[in-house]
């Protein structure tokens, strides 16, 4: 650790600092209600912010370069997640298939009755 | 459709020696009495109807505690027919008639009944609520030329008991005849019957009521 | 005493510290996962927005700004560690947990508020993600206090120094998935 | 090898067995080479008791890893092969829907399926929409799209003599294709654990000829029009 | 998390001297010696084995002789078959598998086999298998709940897990999940402990490369743990929450996708298959060339297969679900990097069966078991294809045929594995010699009835029949005579085989007591454990071990002996 010392004086307030002017600039950017500065100030900004963390606060660069692949590989394997199961999940129809709106159930009048207690209860909750 | 495949009689030496073997456990299955048989089957029927027979709604099954035999037997030979509950509607009887068919031979079936009949009564909580049991008296009195005066049911009119049944499938079941998800198959007679005397309860809050009277038979007959 | 297999480091990282990133990596796809899933059923539903509005940004501005001064308490902590005086870093693994019990009661009051005003997890599926998400956030909270708590214990005496950063690098971790819930929860609208 | 034990019962029943056949005599060659190989090298190097010396051999020389490195590019290339067939049949089967002369709507609950033909109209959620249950008439040789929905839980819609098969998925609607080709009775099986019934929902399938289709199709009609020729059904 | 907690010094190695009489409790039920661990994981998964086995014996005996009165069990109602499935695929996969393959030979060996005392954090070791006990006691529990246990398969798709009016199982399902739950806990403490043990403890000297390829399997194999439960996890608590407090996460009806269970299902799920099958892998390794006296052919490709087989094994989920509901266009994707797969696993297999070439095998119990991995494990993977493929997935999906493939893959690295492991390690982990006699009867009456059960159930797939058909009999096309008889072999063989596994706890217990002692090395192998006692005592070595070289040299030209131990300098 010892030739790293110089690196562990950083001025931890100070980023601090730039982390909280972040944090306003990602709340006041949607309020302009523009999509791309939204999307850019709350998405992109929580990126920059989570950076700096990960940098300066858990100092992941000190560590050996296998934790950062192995930090990395983990978020991958996420995109991969949402690669693989976005045409199910995120999309409402695809090749030969579409999803019910979620009001619409077959179920004829009476047994929708019957079936519908289970439901309402849950509703109630 | 299936061809008989070389495999399979190559196998069949070894397999009867086996067989004599696995045979000796399987000849411990001795069909005991009734009784003990059908404990043995409700087993399955406690999933839903639960171990005491009070039924239970979320899983649209009825109070079935101390019916009538005759009456458990019946509807549970028409349920496997297929006479009953075969609907493409009646959702809780397309959950029934394959249970039923679990049952394979007619003893089972009587074995069962005996069981159920033999259960202590249970009363079903009420979940029904709008009823007006006053309104509902004057309705029941149609209804008591078959089932009785005090809901007990004739067994000479085909008539099942009313009292300590589930009041929400009362309501589900006068529904259904109305609709004709019961009693639409022309060889089950009594439900054809019933479908027709359910026309003369005009609208829902008359089932209602009507249900909310045998409710309060229900509490009568308790000593 | 500790196995000698505690002090080896082959891997030339100690290895509490490679410990507590693989826990990390852990705990990224628990939440990756959750997260995936919100996303999209997020952008599949469009009247999520209309739920979404719902929820208070001041408050959840607040709690960031929380949760960031608790990390930032926390890297001090591990720095005075890092020089050895170790009731320095109990005194700032305090202030984090002031924190982290600070982020709590306000987020137990946003809930309370929210629930009895009809926002409950079982409302529509954006609050059951609201609660479950903020939930399991929160979860990770309490259990990084409590595990703070013996750390500063035992740093006030002198004693296990290292735990400091590595309790340090879980709430910063815990700090960054709530940088992500923010702006997922509060300011998409 | 499929078709011993069951019929092929649709137009698409052949292509499935041929990728079967095909995968069976790659995969079965392979091991049996393997396992030759295997069984040899047990035989020939096996010593009884603590005799016998064995060679030094690495295995990272280029010399000695060509004997993995070759036949895993021949695995390779069989994979190609595999992946090209099975790509082919899916396509056909599941992504590529011919024009349909007929359609029949499938609804599966627990535990029971629902088929709705739509009737002499050609339209469902109409007045004369047929619905059967656990009972499938169609009509032999006639394309046919199936919608397939669920009321409850997942449940899967599978004709083994068809090969076909595809999950109802609560909340969605599937549409797929098949064309009988063979008149008799056969079984629906639900493919899908569906809770305790699962093994108690068979339905028939009953293929049967155009002109018995049609006639069915007339008496079971809950409309009955005036006019209508029995070839109605045949568009 | 927990090893940050400040604990009373661990009573070490050398208190062990001092205060040699330790109460049997603390020292069996409450140790943190990572063998003593090790053994509570072994014999907690064997216990569970029993359960899991008894529950196939039951609704085996059902599907031959439906509606029998079955001995010892009563009868099985559709609802008991389908609780009885769900819970042995469970048990044996969680509860069997993971235990004994990755926590107990991963706590026994990883130390041992990589030079060090102990695991780097002991009383999270403890802490890891409490938990695991917890799991396993909360599983059992769910059978004597109202409702009975779960029946909605091991897969637990959603809607039918979800709500009780459709699974009839209020408490059970939940149950289930939460035991599935905290058994990854469990597994997610063992796992950081395995990996930063093999990482950061290994003996000096000891080179990457100089790793026995075990302690890289379950590595690798806890990597992929680690990396893929985490989705599985967050969907379990949003599972529970729909069981019991009545969220829509996968109610369809309100918003919720059930398709999204099955993909965070099987993320998790096709990894675990290699997260149980590596850990199998490596000990095969160990066997084959200590038993053939040959190096490991290939080392390097053995470990990059390996590693390849775990990156792409996040690639591959979907071919569990082509016909599930997926979108069709992915099933292609899916079915390529399915195929792909195939690339490493035969590697790996082509690379075993090439360590054999100009060996001097000797064909003891242990080796047996090794090679009968290979062989099964052969069949597994090839009959893997066909369901990987596509268009023939359409037809085989959801038949006996998976039903077989799986078996082919799982009992070999499960059971054969496992029987590998515990008569190689057995002379070390208790100082004692097994009867090989007792051992080859075993292994013959295990592995023949094995094929005889499962090689029927192929036919049965081809010929259409579904898997957890509770009685076949309602499908009178498909359930023909033939079929039947089939049926009735596989149960057949199967009690014959359950039979023998009393040969195998007959010949543990005789060797236990009456076995001829075991030195320090009876097999002659070069990895560090055959270097300590037998048994090891607690902190393994009174030196700790330094390492020259690497694990397989066998049979080295020029060297008197045809072993050299890796911690003899010269």
């Amino acid at each position: 650790m010892s030739e790293e010392h110089e690196e562990h004086h950083t001025n931890y307030v100070k980023i601090w600092a730039i982390l909280v002017v972040l944090l306003a600039i990602s709340v006041a950017g949607p309020e302009l209600e523009i999509l791309w500065i939204t999307l850019i100030t709350a998405f992109g900004i929580a990126f920059v912010k989570a950076y700096i963390v990960v940098q300066k606060f858990m100092h992941l660069g000190d560590a050996p370069k296998f934790v950062t692949y192995v930090m990395v590989t983990c978020l991958v394997f996420m995109m991969l997640f949402i690669a693989g199961t976005a045409s199910d999940i995120y999309k409402s129809n695809g090749e030969n298939w579409y999803k019910i709106e979620s009001e619409w159930q077959y179920m004829p009048p009476v047994a929708q009755h019957d079936e519908g207690h289970g439901a309402a209860d849950e509703e109630s909750h | 459709m299936t061809r008989q495949f070389s495999i399979i009689r190559v196998s069949r030496g070894v397999l009867l020696a086996c067989v004599a073997w696995v045979a000796l456990f399987a000849a411990s299955q001795a069909s005991a009495n009734d009784m003990a048989r059908g404990k043995q089957l409700y087993a399955l029927c406690a999933q839903c109807h639960t171990e005491n027979g009070m039924g239970a709604q979320l899983y649209l099954a009825p109070a079935i505690a101390g019916l009538d035999e005759w009456y458990v037997n019946a509807q549970l030979l028409n349920f496997r027919s297929g006479i009953r509950g075969t609907n493409w509607q009646d959702v809780g009887g397309l959950r029934m008639h394959p249970m039923s068919r679990w049952l394979k031979s007619d003893e089972d079936v009587s074995a069962v009944a005996a069981y159920v009949s033999a259960m202590p009564k249970v009363d079903p909580p009420a979940v029904v609520e709008g009823g007006d049991p006053v309104t509902g008296k004057a309705l029941y009195a149609t209804c008591a030329s078959c089932h009785g005066p005090e809901g007990q049911g004739m067994k000479t009119m085909n008539a099942p008991p009313l009292v300590h049944m589930s009041d929400w499938y009362l309501v589900s079941s006068l529904e259904k005849f109305k609709a004709g998800i019961r009693g639409w198959n022309p060889q089950n007679t009594n439900a054809v019957m019933m479908r027709g005397m359910s026309n003369l309860l005009p609208n829902e809050q008359a089932i209602k009521d009507v249900v909310a009277y045998i409710t309060t038979l229900n509490v009568q007959e308790q000593p | 005493m500790k196995p000698v297999a505690t002090t080896r480091s082959a891997a030339g990282i100690p290895t509490g510290l490679l410990a507590v990133w693989w826990i990390v990596a852990s705990e990224i796809v628990i939440f990756g996962g959750l997260l995936a899933a919100y996303l999209m059923y997020r952008l599949s539903h469009d009247a999520w927005a209309g739920h979404a509005a719902n929820t208070n940004t001041a408050i959840g501005t607040v709690n960031t700004f929380v949760l960031l001064t608790s990390s930032l308490f926390a890297v001090l902590a591990h720095q005075a560690a890092e020089k050895g005086d170790g009731k320095k870093a109990a005194r700032f693994l305090l202030f984090t947990i002031g924190g982290a019990l600070c982020f709590l009661m306000i987020k137990g009051y946003e809930w309370n508020y929210e629930i009895s005003h009809g926002m409950t997890i079982t409302t529509n599926t954006f609050w059951s993600f609201y609660y479950t998400a903020a939930g399991i956030h929160a979860s990770h909270v309490i259990a990084g206090a409590i595990i703070m708590a013996v750390v500063a214990k035992d740093a006030a005496k002198g004693l296990e120094l290292q735990r400091v950063e590595l309790i340090g690098i879980y709430w910063h971790f815990v700090d960054v998935v709530w940088i992500f819930l923010f702006p997922l929860l509060y300011i998409a609208k | 090898m499929i078709q011993s034990y069951l019929a092929q019962g649709s137009t698409y029943a052949g292509d499935i067995d041929f990728l079967f056949d095909m995968i069976f005599w790659i995969v079965g060659v392979w091991f049996l080479i393997s396992s030759g190989v295997f069984f040899w090298l047990v035989f020939k190097f096996r010593v009884s008791g603590n005799e016998g010396t064995a060679q030094y051999i690495t295995g990272e020389e280029k010399s000695q890893k060509r004997w993995i490195t070759i036949p895993h590019l021949l695995v390779l290339v069989c994979d190609v092969f595999i992946i090209w067939g099975a790509v082919r049949v899916w396509y056909d089967i599941k992504q590529h829907l011919p024009e349909p002369d007929r359609e029949v709507r499938v609804i599966t609950q627990q535990w029971a399926w629902t088929f709705v033909h739509p009737g002499q109209d050609g339209n469902f959620d109409t007045a004369d929409d047929i619905h059967t249950v656990n009972e499938l008439r169609l009509e032999k040789d006639a394309v046919y799209h199936y919608h397939l929905t669920s009321n409850d839980v997942m449940h899967d819609f599978s004709v083994p003599v068809f090969r076909l098969k595809q999950d109802a998925i609560p909340g969605r609607v599937i549409t797929g294709w098949f064309t009988p080709t063979l008149l008799g009775e056969f079984d629906i099986q639900c493919a899908e654990i569906c809770g305790i019934g699962h093994g108690l929902m068979p339905a028939r399938l009953v293929v049967e000829s155009a002109a018995d289709h049609a006639a069915w199709m007339t008496e079971q009609s809950p409309v009955k029009f005036a006019a209508v020729a029995p070839q109605v059904g045949e568009n | 998390m927990a090893e940050l907690i400040p604990t009373q010094p661990d009573p070490g190695h050398e208190d062990d001297h001092h205060h040699g009489e330790q109460s049997f409790v603390s020292k069996y039920l409450l140790s943190t010696d990572h063998k003593v661990i090790a053994m509570q994981y072994m014999f907690t998964g064997m216990a569970m084995a029993l359960i899991g086995g008894f529950m196939a014996y039951a609704f085996r005996m059902q599907l031959a002789f439906p509606g029998m009165d079955v001995p010892f069990f009563g009868i099985v109602t559709p609802a008991n078959y389908v609780a009885l499935v769900t819970n042995h695929g469970a048990i044996m996969i969680f509860w069997v598998a993971m235990p004994v393959l990755i926590a107990a030979f991963g706590n026994y060996l990883i130390p041992l086999m990589v030079g060090c005392d102990d695991m780097v954090f002991p009383k999270i070791n403890r802490l890891s298998y409490q938990v695991f006990l917890v799991s396993a006691i909360v599983l059992l529990s769910s059978f004597f709940v109202e409702g009975g246990g779960f029946g909605g398969a091991w897969t637990t798709y959603p809607p039918l897990s979800a709500k009780a009016e459709y699974n009839l199982t209020p408490l059970g399902s939940s149950l289930f999940i939460g035991a599935v739950g905290i058994e990854f806990i469990a597994f997610l403490l063992g796992g950081i402990n395995f990996i930063t043990t093999a990482m950061n403890s290994r003996a000096p000297g000891m080179k990457l490369y100089d790793i026995p390829m075990v302690i890289w399997m379950i590595v690798i194999a806890s990597i992929l743990f680690m990396v893929s439960v985490g989705p599985l996890l967050a969907g379990a608590i949003m599972l529970i929450f729909d069981q019991q407090l009545h969220t829509a996460f996968y109610d369809p009806n309100r918003g919720g996708d059930p398709v999204l269970w099955q993909h965070l299902f099987w993320f998790f799920g096709h990894p675990e298959v290699y997260v149980v099958l590596l850990p199998a892998v490596g000990i095969t390794a160990e066997i084959i060339t200590v038993f053939s006296r040959k190096k490991l052919f290939a080392y390097r490709t053995v470990l990059n297969t390996a590693i390849g087989t775990g990156v792409l094994s996040f690639c591959v989920w979907a071919h569990h679900q082509f016909i599930s509901g997926i979108d069709p266009r992915m099933a292609n994707v899916f079915t390529l990097t399915t195929l792909l797969i195939s690339i490493p696993i035969a590697e790996m297999m082509f690379v075993y069966i090439a360590t054999l070439y100009g060996g001097a095998i000797r064909l003891t119990t242990p080796m047996l078991w090794a090679l009968a991995f290979i062989f099964e494990f052969l069949i597994g993977g090839v009959t893997g294809i066909f369901l990987g493929a596509s268009g023939a997935d359409i037809y085989m999906h959801d038949t006996y045929f998976v039903l077989a493939h799986f078996h082919y893959t799982f009992f070999p690295i499960a059971i054969i594995g496992t029987y590998a492991g515990v008569t190689y390690w057995f002379p070390k982990m208790f100082g004692k010699m097994m009867s090989d006699r007792l051992g080859k009867l075993h292994f013959w009456g295990t592995i023949i009835p094995f094929n005889f059960i499962f090689i029927p159930l192929f036919f049965l797939g081809a010929g259409g029949q579904h898997r957890r058909i509770y009685d076949f009999q309602n499908f009178p096309a498909l359930a023909g005579e033939g079929m039947q008889d089939l049926r009735i072999l596989a149960t057949v063989s199967l009690v014959v085989m359950l039979g023998f596994q009393v040969v195998f706890f007959y010949n543990f217990i005789i060797s236990l007591m009456r076995g001829e002692k075991a030195g320090k090395n009876p097999w002659k192998a070069n990895t560090l454990e055959w270097t300590a006692e037998s048994p090891p005592p607690h902190g393994n070595w009174k030196v700790l071990p330094t390492v020259y070289r690497g694990p397989y040299e066998y049979s080295v030209p020029g060297r008197e002996k045809d072993y050299w131990p890796q911690d003899e300098p010269n």
